[in-house]
């Protein structure tokens, strides 16, 4: 079991790492330069200069490579050009208003996701099962950023019942939160319905029958708590993946989390800002995956408890 | 399934735990409230265009942001409505010389931790404001005059050539505590204003103002709290002020106007701005370039329909310009008006020799509203002319910088505001068309108009202190510029502001921006 | 004498399942034939100049002198710049499937035939591309690299050939265990031509199914991306970027913002609807146990 | 009084194929405390006879036809009546035990409910209580600590023994044994048939096995039926058939048992137990159940 989890580690760091990489190759590679990002556009030659040497973006790619990398480890990851603080605080000022909107999304799709998947599993190619799968594709397929226009033109602009930008009151986590939950629900609910769906044809499903275990006891007690392991990993990928900000949603709703954080830091050219944030992505991803490989176990006897055979 | 190594795994209880535990914490621990309390007895909130980065404007000075600095920090003097610089910190500002000002500062003017305003405060102001690199308000500075301390309160502003324009320019050197004042821009921090900043999130973008005290001047402000936010879109900050999470909102596109017109409790208010927004050429083209001749400039200008662009879409909300600064300054002088004829611009090229030429018109996203429109119009019109345009966009903040200093790719037309807080045409005028050669030589120069005929008659013009002779020159300089055709097209926007009904008091002045201590809330 | 009267036969479950897979091919492709056929034979139709404006008519409704979706901001006919407009998203997403299928199913079919040190170094990155802040970097990698159109095609290829790599190394993992590969092996002929002419052939076939659901994706990411500002240069306009435009109107003329969202949800919808459908039918028992022994990965879906 | 009368019973199953007679017309009986036998080779309908009339095959892929009495109760028509039985009248013993049980819940849990189930009214404590002694019933080990574990923890003999366990919690009138030793290896075959007998007598539960093992079949039936193709070939007491097969496809199934005389002595699993001895005055001798089954039909269904 710890072993499992060192190598889980392991793989995590070496992740983090070259995701780090490319990122810090990818903005020295482009054309463009953060000079008159910081110098704003009146600034003389000199003073464009000074702010070269100052970020240290006049040395050679390696030595501001090492520079960097160092910085990690010591929590510094340069000054934000736009913000002019520690690129680092500005994102962990951001970050919870990124993870309070992923947690809110996640718990809705849970709330639907789940009991919806059941229910598509139970009725298996029925008239009404088609329909509730045709709406869940058409839940997938529909841009999540149209979804957040429609929801403020509805219930913003027609019917002014939720605040269509910030965070200012618990109205504002509403739409936000639903509009990123329908991708989820879609995504979360087929997977759902397809995973008990399979556990409902194994045997032990048919000997259970055979006892006289029916109805909820059979579907939910046998088929969901069978196909938590499948359903768990989905949920982890999924969370992690908002953790990473869900920007387009975020711009659209002026959403002050990471995500809209940093197409504003793309624009501006802020490389310590983006490079921070892909660092704090990167590690919460990876955190989240750990977490969920941690709860692997729990869900699953075999795993915990290895094969000590009683013969 | 993966298939994990075997093993005594803890008990099932030492793993919940663990798990629980770690994943618990990441969620909790980091979870956000929502940032606003809204008790909506006696506050304003404020939703601004631009992330307010700083409450003292050293740096980046945009219309709406001098209104909330102002409520915190004050200057020697303020612009009014009728573009006068009324006095405020300073309680006499006289041209005892043709190049000294004597300034007494106001006895009773104190900062908001009872500390009174020094002539130490306003020495290191000035030479903090020249220390911040590519600032907005140090380039309208002629030259920064000396402070020399005359004793209890009283100075004189000494300079080598005389200022004439010294009252209006120091209404943007807003003043600070000396100990506390820096070389960068203050987010918080100590000022004489009617308010005081209570929180400061730059994070987000929002301020929390509470009323200052121990406000010195006249009026009191009334309104308890003032919240600042900021809310890039306008989409959401239109819808959020019909669903009254804000009160007031400025700089919003003249579509968004006509909307809220027809919505009940919200007053649009526009008056006529000073910003001066123009399609300008690139002058630093070599001299056989088709763009380097007036006349092909001028030929160039008639393909443009102005009135389309002015009435519809803009709907209405801008003036074009007949001259080469806007008509609200004070000094400024009609040289003529733009013509819309693509037929005598078709004759007029082809008479020039002039035939399939591409031009490249950049901008840079958020310069004006309604700019992308624009620019796509602009494809559209030049069809018939036999030109063709090619666009290049860029996002705020990028590199546009690099190529307006002509260090980056060849442009033909800049889609280009230029602000103006001091009310005066001559600070214009100095902006854009006085660039000298030596300026070139850095590419500090405006996008290489550099006309020395020009250049000096504005430079006579700002130390001159008769006010006649001073407008007779800005005049002859006005004329010189038009001649050369210096833009395709301009335009002066109005300053645009929408506010509740519950909020009164708006004064809203042509340099975009309001009294915060006047608002009151009914 | 069967029991078997037909009103039971139609109720059984393979009848059904077959004829729900039938009815979600056919609103599938009722529904992208909607979109695709007038946007490619959109030069040939009757419609308007998409650049042509007329500013007096700006902001019209839908079904105004002529304009069946309304007018834009510059009264310009929304029709025709969604048509012209969606010529360009397609072909960002076809080539952007392209890409990432041929890039998916090579890295895909070396990681499954040669195993070993290929496979581990091939399974890494997949893993770090999955973890990887996607939209992040695309927007990274498209506002540092211009945005044009092979640009964006390429990025969101980029983005989406995991999905295919992991599906076709499972397939090869499998093939490559059949008696055929073997006795190919046997007659001497060198293992990369026993890949490339028997093994990746047989793979194809299930790849086309896999390639729907890609383009799907392409396009959903191509409007978000052009949503944020990274498309293709002005005046031209693709799906994402008529509706960010249209988001200074929603109050005035919300069908700006909402007949494109609309035209993008019925295609992809349409594309994964066949995808499903197909993915359900003969290919699909083969194919989805297939898939499952891949979810040993950290599965995206 | 019979406790399954099937006459004329057919099975048929709707496959994308289009329909398939599984089950062609076939009469058995099975009388309290006996035990009857359908042998075949795989594929031949035996167990599909046996889920159907349990009600276990999904109504959307069978549909079952004729007369069918399951303790009175009509098994074509009332599907709500047999699902009452299941688990209270009926038990079934399946074929592989490694897949019968849910991995996630612990033996005792799915212990514990069948008692819950079969025995109305019992309290939580009294079913722990009975589970307990229903392990041990089944000759398990130190039942207390078995009862926590979870089945992949079990070897596949002593899994078959928890079901036998689980199936008889609700002390059944009819246990249907669906190819309960085809899985397990001949050494733990001997032990659990020869608990199912010591339990057969104890408790004179009727007993529906279902094998492709002619040696099982021998030792345990008192009638044979022999099925190919959906169809009873043949059916009789177990000796006549045995001994004096009629049809000719029996002889050739019989003639498939390769007679090796010099099989190795397999150690009984626990030396003969009391019931051994019942076996051996019963004219069985011990080595028949050595030889291995006819080699040609124990390739086991694929599961």
């Amino acid at each position: 079991m710890f072993r499992y989890l060192a190598l889980r580690i392991a793989q995590a760091i070496l992740t983090i790492f070259v995701t780090v990489t490319i990122v810090f190759l990818l903005i020295r590679l482009a054309p463009g330069d953060p000079a008159y990002a910081y110098a704003g556009p009146l600034a003389t030659a000199e003073q464009l200069d000074a702010v070269r040497r100052q970020f240290g973006l006049d040395q050679p790619l390696i030595v501001q490579y090492f520079h960097f990398l160092g910085g990690i480890f010591q929590g510094d990851t340069g000054t934000s050009y736009s913000f002019r603080q520690p690129a680092l605080s500005v994102v962990m000022d951001r970050l919870p208003y990124t993870i309070t909107l992923a947690i809110a999304a996640i718990v809705i799709a849970i709330i639907i996701s789940i009991p919806l998947g059941v229910w598509m599993a139970r009725r298996q190619n029925t008239g009404r099962e088609a329909t509730a799968s045709i709406l869940t594709i058409a839940g997938q397929s529909m841009p999540d950023f149209w979804i957040g226009i429609m929801l403020v033109t509805l219930f913003s602009v027609l019917l002014p019942w939720f605040p269509s930008s910030g965070f200012e009151t618990w109205g504002g986590l509403v739409l936000p939160a639903l509009t990123v939950a329908i991708l989820q629900v879609a995504v979360l609910s087929r997977i759902v319905r397809r995973e008990v769906a399979q556990t409902l044809q194994a045997p032990f499903i048919t000997v259970a029958r055979s006892r006289g275990v029916a109805g909820a006891g059979l579907v939910w007690g046998y088929g969901v708590r069978n196909s938590l392991v499948p359903v768990v990993t989905a949920l982890g990928t999924r969370f992690a993946g908002l953790l990473n900000g869900v920007v387009v949603v975020e711009v659209v709703f002026g959403w002050p989390g990471i995500g809209s954080l940093v197409v504003r830091a793309l624009e501006t050219r802020d490389y310590p800002l983006i490079q921070s944030t892909v660092v704090v992505t990167a590690i919460l991803a990876v955190l989240v995956q750990l977490v969920v490989d941690l709860v692997y176990p729990l869900l699953d006897p075999r795993v915990r408890l290895g094969r000590k055979v009683v013969s | 399934m993966t298939r994990t190594p075997t093993g005594t795994g803890p008990t099932r209880r030492a793993v919940l735990g663990g798990a629980g535990l770690l994943g618990l914490g990441l969620a909790l621990t980091a979870c956000a409230g929502p940032t606003g309390k809204r008790d909506t007895a006696n506050t304003v909130t404020l939703a601004l265009n631009r992330s307010l980065v700083s409450l003292d404007n050293k740096l980046n000075q945009f219309d709406a942001a001098v209104t909330v600095q102002r409520a915190v920090r004050q200057a020697l003097t303020a612009i009014d409505e009728k573009l006068q610089p009324a006095l405020v910190l300073a309680s006499a500002f006289d041209q005892t010389s043709p190049t000294e000002w004597t300034v007494q500062i106001n006895p009773k003017a104190v900062y908001s931790d009872g500390r009174r305003v020094t002539v130490e405060d306003v020495k290191v102001a000035m030479e903090l404001y020249q220390k911040v690199e590519g600032s907005f308000v140090a380039p309208q500075f002629p030259e920064f005059p000396e402070v020399i301390d005359q004793g209890s309160g009283k100075f004189i502003l000494r300079s080598q050539e005389p200022i004439v324009a010294l009252p209006w320019l120091m209404s943007n050197i807003l003043i600070t505590p000396a100990a506390d004042n820096k070389a960068a821009e203050l987010n918080s921090g100590v000022g004489s204003g009617p308010y005081v900043v209570a929180e400061a999130d730059t994070g987000t973008g929002n301020y929390t103002f509470k009323i200052n005290e121990k406000y010195w001047a006249e009026p009191k402000p009334t309104v308890e709290t003032v919240y600042v936010r900021f809310m890039p879109e306008e989409s959401s900050r239109v819808t959020s002020l019909r669903t009254a999470d804000v009160d007031v909102i400025d700089s919003i596109a003249a579509d968004s106007a006509t909307q809220l017109q027809g919505w009940r409790d919200v007053v649009v208010e526009s008056v006529v701005g000073t910003r001066f927004d123009h399609f300008f050429f690139n002058f630093r083209k070599p001299k056989n370039h088709p763009l380097s001749d007036p006349e092909v400039r001028r030929a160039l200008s008639y393909a443009v329909d102005g009135n389309a662009i002015a009435n519809g879409i803009m709907s209405g909300s801008v003036t074009p310009a007949t001259g080469v600064v806007p008509q609200t300054l004070i000094g400024w002088a009609e040289t003529g008006k733009f013509e819309f004829d693509p037929g005598k611009a078709r004759s007029e090229l082809e008479r020039l020799g002039v035939s399939n030429l591409d031009l490249t018109f950049i901008w840079e996203s958020g310069e004006f509203p309604q700019d992308a429109a624009t620019m796509e119009a602009m494809v559209e019109f030049f069809k018939p002319v036999g030109v063709n345009v090619k666009l290049k966009q860029f996002e705020p903040g990028g590199d546009i910088s690099k190529w307006r200093r002509g260090e980056a790719g060849d442009w033909d037309v800049l889609g280009n505001g230029y602000g103006n807080q001091t009310g005066l045409a001559l600070t214009t005028l100095q902006g854009m068309y006085a660039s000298t050669a030596e300026q070139a030589k850095t590419h500090d120069d405006y996008h290489g108009f550099i006309f020395p005929d020009i250049a000096s008659l504005v430079r006579r013009a700002s130390a001159e202190s008769d006010e006649a002779k001073r407008n007779g020159l800005m005049a002859q300089a006005q004329k010189k510029a038009w001649d050369q055709t210096p833009s395709l097209w301009a335009f002066v926007p109005n300053a645009v502001l929408a506010h509740r009904t519950s909020v009164q008091g708006l004064s809203l002045t042509p340099i975009n921006s309001y009294d915060l201590a006047k608002v009151t809330r009914a | 004498m069967s029991a078997v009267t037909d009103s039971v036969f139609k109720k059984s479950a393979v009848v059904r399942a077959a004829r729900a897979t039938r009815v979600k091919i056919i609103v599938g492709a009722v529904l992208t034939l909607i979109v695709v056929v007038p946007i490619v034979l959109a030069r040939v139709l009757p419609v308007p100049d998409p650049n042509a404006q007329d500013v007096f008519l700006r902001l019209a409704a839908p079904g105004t002198e002529g304009h069946l979706f309304g007018t834009d901001q510059l009264g310009r006919d929304l029709f025709s710049r969604i048509l012209y407009g969606g010529q360009v998203s397609l072909l960002i997403g076809v080539m952007a499937v392209l890409v990432s299928g041929v890039l998916g199913v090579v890295l895909g079919s070396l990681a499954g035939y040669y195993g070993g040190k290929v496979d581990a170094v091939i399974s890494r990155l997949i893993e770090a591309q999955l973890s990887l802040p996607l939209l992040m970097m695309l927007l990274l990698v498209v506002a540092l690299f211009g945005s044009s159109i092979p640009v964006i095609a390429f990025v969101i290829a980029i983005a989406n050939w995991p999905e295919p790599a992991r599906l076709t190394r499972a397939m090869v993992l499998v093939e490559r265990e059949k008696p055929y590969v073997a006795a190919a092996v046997v007659l001497g002929v060198k293992r990369f031509a026993i890949l490339l002419k028997h093994v990746i052939p047989n793979v194809i076939s299930q790849a086309v199914v896999l390639a729907l659901l890609l383009l799907a994706q392409a396009v959903l990411l191509e409007s978000a991306l052009s949503f944020l500002g990274a498309g293709p240069q002005r005046p031209f306009a693709t799906w994402g970027r008529i509706i960010s435009d249209g988001q200074d109107f929603i109050g005035s003329a919300w069908w700006i913002v909402t007949i494109p969202g609309l035209v993008i949800a019925f295609l992809v919808i349409g594309v994964n609807l066949i995808g499903d459908g197909l993915q359900q039918g003969s290919v699909g028992a083969a194919f989805r146990r297939l898939a499952r022994s891949v979810t040993a990965m950290p599965g995206r879906k | 009084m019979s406790v399954i009368d099937l006459n004329d019973y057919s099975v048929e199953l709707m496959t994308a194929a289009g329909v398939l007679k599984a089950v062609d017309s076939v009469a058995l009986t099975l009388e309290a405390g006996k035990t009857v036998t359908i042998i075949g080779e795989s594929g031949s309908g035996k167990s599909t006879t046996a889920m159907s009339l349990l009600g276990l095959l999904d109504h959307g892929l069978a549909v079952s036809s004729g007369k069918a009495s399951l303790l009175g109760v009509d098994a074509v028509k009332d599907r709500r009546g047999v699902d009452a039985l299941r688990g209270r009248r009926v038990g079934l013993i399946p074929q592989d035990p490694m897949t019968a049980l849910s991995p996630v819940h612990t033996v005792g849990a799915q212990l514990r409910q069948a008692v819950r189930r079969g025995r109305p009214g019992t309290s939580k404590a009294d079913a722990a209580r009975v589970a307990v002694e229903l392990l041990g019933s089944v000759r398990i080990p130190e039942p207390e600590t078995q009862v926590k574990k979870y089945p992949h923890q079990f070897s596949g003999g002593m899994l078959q023994r928890v079901l036998i366990a689980i199936a008889l919690a609700a002390e059944p009138e009819i246990l249907v044994a669906d190819e309960p030793t085809s899985a397990l290896d001949v050494t733990v075959q001997a032990s659990v048939l020869d608990l199912l007998l010591e339990l057969q007598e104890r408790t004179g539960v009727a007993i529906l096995l279902i094998t492709h093992d002619l040696g099982v079949a021998r030792l345990m039936s008192d009638t044979i039926h022999v099925m190919r193709r959906g169809r009873f070939v043949e059916s009789g007491p177990a000796d006549r058939l045995v001994n004096d097969p009629q049809e000719e496809y029996t002889r050739k199934l019989l003639a498939a048992v390769p007679s090796m005389t010099d099989a190795p002595a397999v150690a009984g699993a626990k030396g003969p137990t009391a019931s051994g001895r019942r076996r051996a005055d019963a004219g069985h001798a011990e080595s028949d159940t050595d030889s291995a089954a006819p080699a040609a039909a124990n390739e086991g269904e694929a599961r």
